[in-house]
């Protein structure tokens, strides 16, 4: 029965209660740096890492913070892992690092984040729990960010994995512009899918 | 206000205190081992760039001739090559910063664009080397960049950036010839 | 590209309109869509983070240039950062708690999607990548902030109309704001180039 | 082997969390905090409260009637004492999650709204904004509920309800700290006693009890 729970709590990150499209936190890095399909694959890693890690680890030390600190705690925690995941961009991706910049310290201040530290205090079943949890958070993130990633390669340099598609590509995708209307389109068709579906079910 | 109030929030900080000081003995520990490999990697990537401006050379070095700076390039046998000068210029987009690479005959071999923010660019990086590419192999003569000498065309219905990089061109001729002189 | 020897007032424009911090940098998104339901709730979300700016900047650049650069710690500048913006967002919530208790009824959660806002922190580690001094950086902060204001009260506006308009009902909701956004920056895109900022 | 770092950081983090914990007792501040301050007795201070929805009917409860009129709770509860067979049950036109102004009532028509436990801070107002009255405050460290408000004897709700509670007996049976109770045809919960163990939630014939933890 536990088990169960727990596996539910995994998938329905994935879709039914996806971080982007439907619960709509941890937004700036998704219009910013998916300008293509390698940098978006780096960022879902640098985002899962940082969240699986510093979840564990919330989970781990939940029991000695008094509640007062508890923010500051969650955040040092997650601040020290964003600091390690910069470097170690810096050190071995210097590529990636030029195009994220910015980027890689703000995952620090990711609404996705802070909810997810409060869901990993708040969860009675400790330490697998949380683990599952930010699991399907990441991988819901990642998938996202992956697919508007790749569209918007394509669509804006005519590229994908820096291979040449075809010439004159709509160069708007590529600014902040296509990235809103991109997801705005993306969450659209999802929606009519939705109603689509439900409406099947009912029959 | 009482002791176990004192008492409570004395822990409290002292506990916050304590993950902070872990953090920070981490993080100083991780710093002092990753900062080597960040410094090597930069002038790693620093050098695959000059070679790609400067493809005859085989190792750079700074270097000053009266109040400018350039880069020199040697080849195996220690002769020099080449230089490469930096330049900034304001674009369309803000600062940027070009990498002009020139030999020992004044020929132009190649130019770089360095520094430009990708993610609130109008124009891809693609167009811009297509516009270098027909200075690529030019000696300085060719290109009397004067109005009454040969001039190139500032490509028509383009926007301020061209008339950007065809600035930052004369600038280069001239910084060249004026490193040239000071050498001679 | 700014520094110190830029003129101010072009630092202010830079921050405010030209590289608008929601539109063009698309920083700060999670407040910019959740709260601009209705031109009182984007001003209760707004007033918060100008102050906590202001107040962060300050700190954050005493801290940074007299504890961390003297030392050669700057790598400890994310972590001090982040104290220092959690020990502001809750000071500032005692203070509405206590001060302002009908502005907190009704401010409500938007106190904690401050705490994880993107802009503070933004706002700091831009400061110290353009490596500003004190009061070049809160200029561009408060242009920062007046940024984030003038979007979220233009956003807002355009919402409100949005919502008595006849539109797909499948774009209806989160879709067409992110269209609408997108819009925006198109229009801000406009001003992109002015005075070569 | 250089300290500073380690120092100057936990300088910060400490002066940090000593207005942090300071500000909680600060005189004049306790009385706005509830529940969390380090200087406050948990005891003598109401905890964190969450609302509660005692139905679980929503589809599952048949129709008397198919009202058309005015899609609020309160209009429809003056014909008839409400569209659903069960005079006891939530109507479903979501008046608490309009009332709400934290928006921690997520509503669907028809069915019944669900309330979130995070961002619920207890006010109350869906509490007066309900015509059926079957909402109320309830600590929220209990998340086992028994979902139904209706008096009508079980053989009555069995046919009009298919989540009513149709005073079996047999959560009476099972509870190890005889924390429920039938009282008046309806089992209730005394939460004083609940442990929270959940072996009701299983054994309950019409999956009435339900174990409501917070969401996202």
């Amino acid at each position: 029965m536990l088990q169960n729970s727990n596996l539910n709590a995994f998938l329905s990150r994935i879709w039914r209660a996806n971080p982007v499209v439907v619960l709509m936190v941890g937004l700036c890095p998704v219009l910013a740096i998916t300008t293509t399909a390698y940098n978006s694959i780096g960022l879902g890693a640098a985002v899962s890492f940082v969240l699986i890690c510093s979840g564990l680890t919330i989970s781990l030390i939940r029991k000695f913070v008094p509640n007062e600190i508890k923010i500051p705690a969650s955040m040092v925690i997650i601040a020290f892992y964003t600091t390690f995941v910069d470097y170690f961009i810096q050190a071995y991706f210097i590529e990636l690092s030029a195009y994220l910049g910015i980027f890689i310290p703000l995952i620090m201040a990711n609404c996705l984040l802070l909810n997810s530290s409060e869901i990993f205090y708040s969860v009675k079943n400790s330490t697998t729990h949380s683990f599952l949890d930010a699991a399907g958070f990441s991988i819901g993130f990642s998938i996202v960010i992956l697919l508007i990633g790749s569209l918007r390669e394509i669509l804006g340099s005519g590229a994908f994995m820096g291979q040449q598609l075809f010439q004159e590509p709509v160069n708007v995708m590529v600014l902040p512009a296509g990235g809103f209307l991109l997801i705005g389109i993306l969450l659209g068709i999802l929606n009519w899918f939705r109603s689509r579906f439900s409406e099947k079910n009912d029959k | 206000m009482n002791s176990k109030i004192l008492i409570k929030t004395a822990a409290s900080s002292l506990k916050l205190a304590f993950l902070c000081m872990i953090s920070a003995l981490l993080i100083s520990q991780l710093y002092l081992a990753i900062e080597p490999v960040i410094k090597q990697r930069k002038t790693e990537t620093l050098i695959l760039l000059y070679r790609q401006v400067l493809p005859n050379s085989a190792w750079f070095e700074n270097k000053t001739a009266g109040n400018r700076e350039f880069i020199a390039g040697f080849d195996k046998q220690h002769v020099q090559r080449g230089k490469i000068v930096k330049l900034n210029v304001r674009d369309y987009n803000g600062d940027i910063e070009i990498l002009f690479g020139v030999d020992q005959e004044n020929r132009i071999l190649g130019i770089k664009i360095l520094n430009a923010d990708f993610r609130i660019n109008l124009e891809d990086d693609s167009s811009k080397s297509d516009f270098f590419k027909k200075f690529i192999g030019l000696k300085f003569h060719d290109l009397k960049l004067e109005k009454n000498g040969k001039d190139i065309s500032i490509i028509p219905g383009a926007d301020v950036s061209s008339k950007a990089y065809i600035k930052a061109l004369k600038k280069a001729v001239e910084e060249v010839e004026s490193i040239n002189a000071t050498e001679q | 590209m700014i520094n110190n020897t830029t003129n101010p007032v072009l630092i202010f424009l830079s921050a405010f309109v030209v590289n608008n911090i929601v539109l063009i940098r698309t920083i700060g998104l999670c407040s910019f869509f959740s709260m601009s339901n209705s031109l009182k709730s984007s001003l209760n979300a707004a007033v918060p983070i100008v102050c906590v700016n202001l107040a962060a900047t300050i700190l954050s650049w005493l801290f940074y240039n007299l504890a961390l650069i003297p030392y050669k710690l700057e790598y400890l500048k994310l972590v001090s950062f982040v104290l220092i913006i959690v020990l502001l967002v809750q000071i500032q919530e005692f203070i509405l708690k206590k001060v302002l208790a009908n502005y907190f009824s009704t401010a409500g959660n938007s106190l904690s999607v401050i705490t994880a806002n993107c802009i503070i922190l933004a706002v700091l580690l831009l400061n110290t990548e353009y490596k500003l001094d004190l009061v070049n950086s809160i200029i561009y902060s408060l242009g920062i902030a007046f940024g984030y204001v003038l979007a979220i009260i233009l956003f807002a506006g355009m919402k409100e109309r949005v919502g008595s308009a006849p539109i797909p009902k499948a774009l209806k909701g989160y879709p067409i704001e992110f269209i609408l956004a997108g819009l925006m920056s198109i229009a801000i895109l406009g001003l992109r180039g002015l005075f070569g900022l | 082997m250089d300290y500073s770092p380690i120092l100057i950081l936990g300088a910060l983090g400490f002066t940090v969390a000593l207005v942090l914990t300071g500000i909680h007792c600060f005189p004049g501040f306790e009385s706005v905090h509830s529940g969390n301050g380090a200087c406050e007795d948990p005891k003598q201070n109401p905890e964190n409260i969450s609302a509660v929805i005692y139905c679980a009917g929503g589809n599952n409860c048949s129709d008397k009637y198919a009202y058309q009129g005015v899609e609020t709770c309160f209009a429809a509860s003056k014909i008839f004492r409400g569209k659903k067979e069960c005079i006891y049950g939530c109507i479903g036109f979501g008046d608490c999650a309009q009332a709400c102004a934290e928006g921690a009532i997520s509503h669907v028509k028809g069915e019944i709204p669900a309330v979130n436990k995070n961002t619920c801070t207890g006010c109350g107002l869906c509490v007066s904004a309900c015509p059926k009255k079957i909402i109320s405050l309830v600590p929220s460290k209990y998340d086992v509920h028994i979902k139904c408000s209706s008096l009508n004897a079980g053989r009555y709700v069995r046919e009009i309800c298919a989540t009513g509670c149709i005073s079996c007996g047999i959560c009476v049976k099972i509870c190890p700290t005889k924390a429920i109770k039938i009282e008046n045809n309806l089992a209730v919960v005394n939460y004083n006693k609940c442990s929270n163990c959940g072996l009701c939630v299983e054994r309950c014939p019409a999956n009435t009890i339900e174990r409501i933890l917070p969401v996202v």
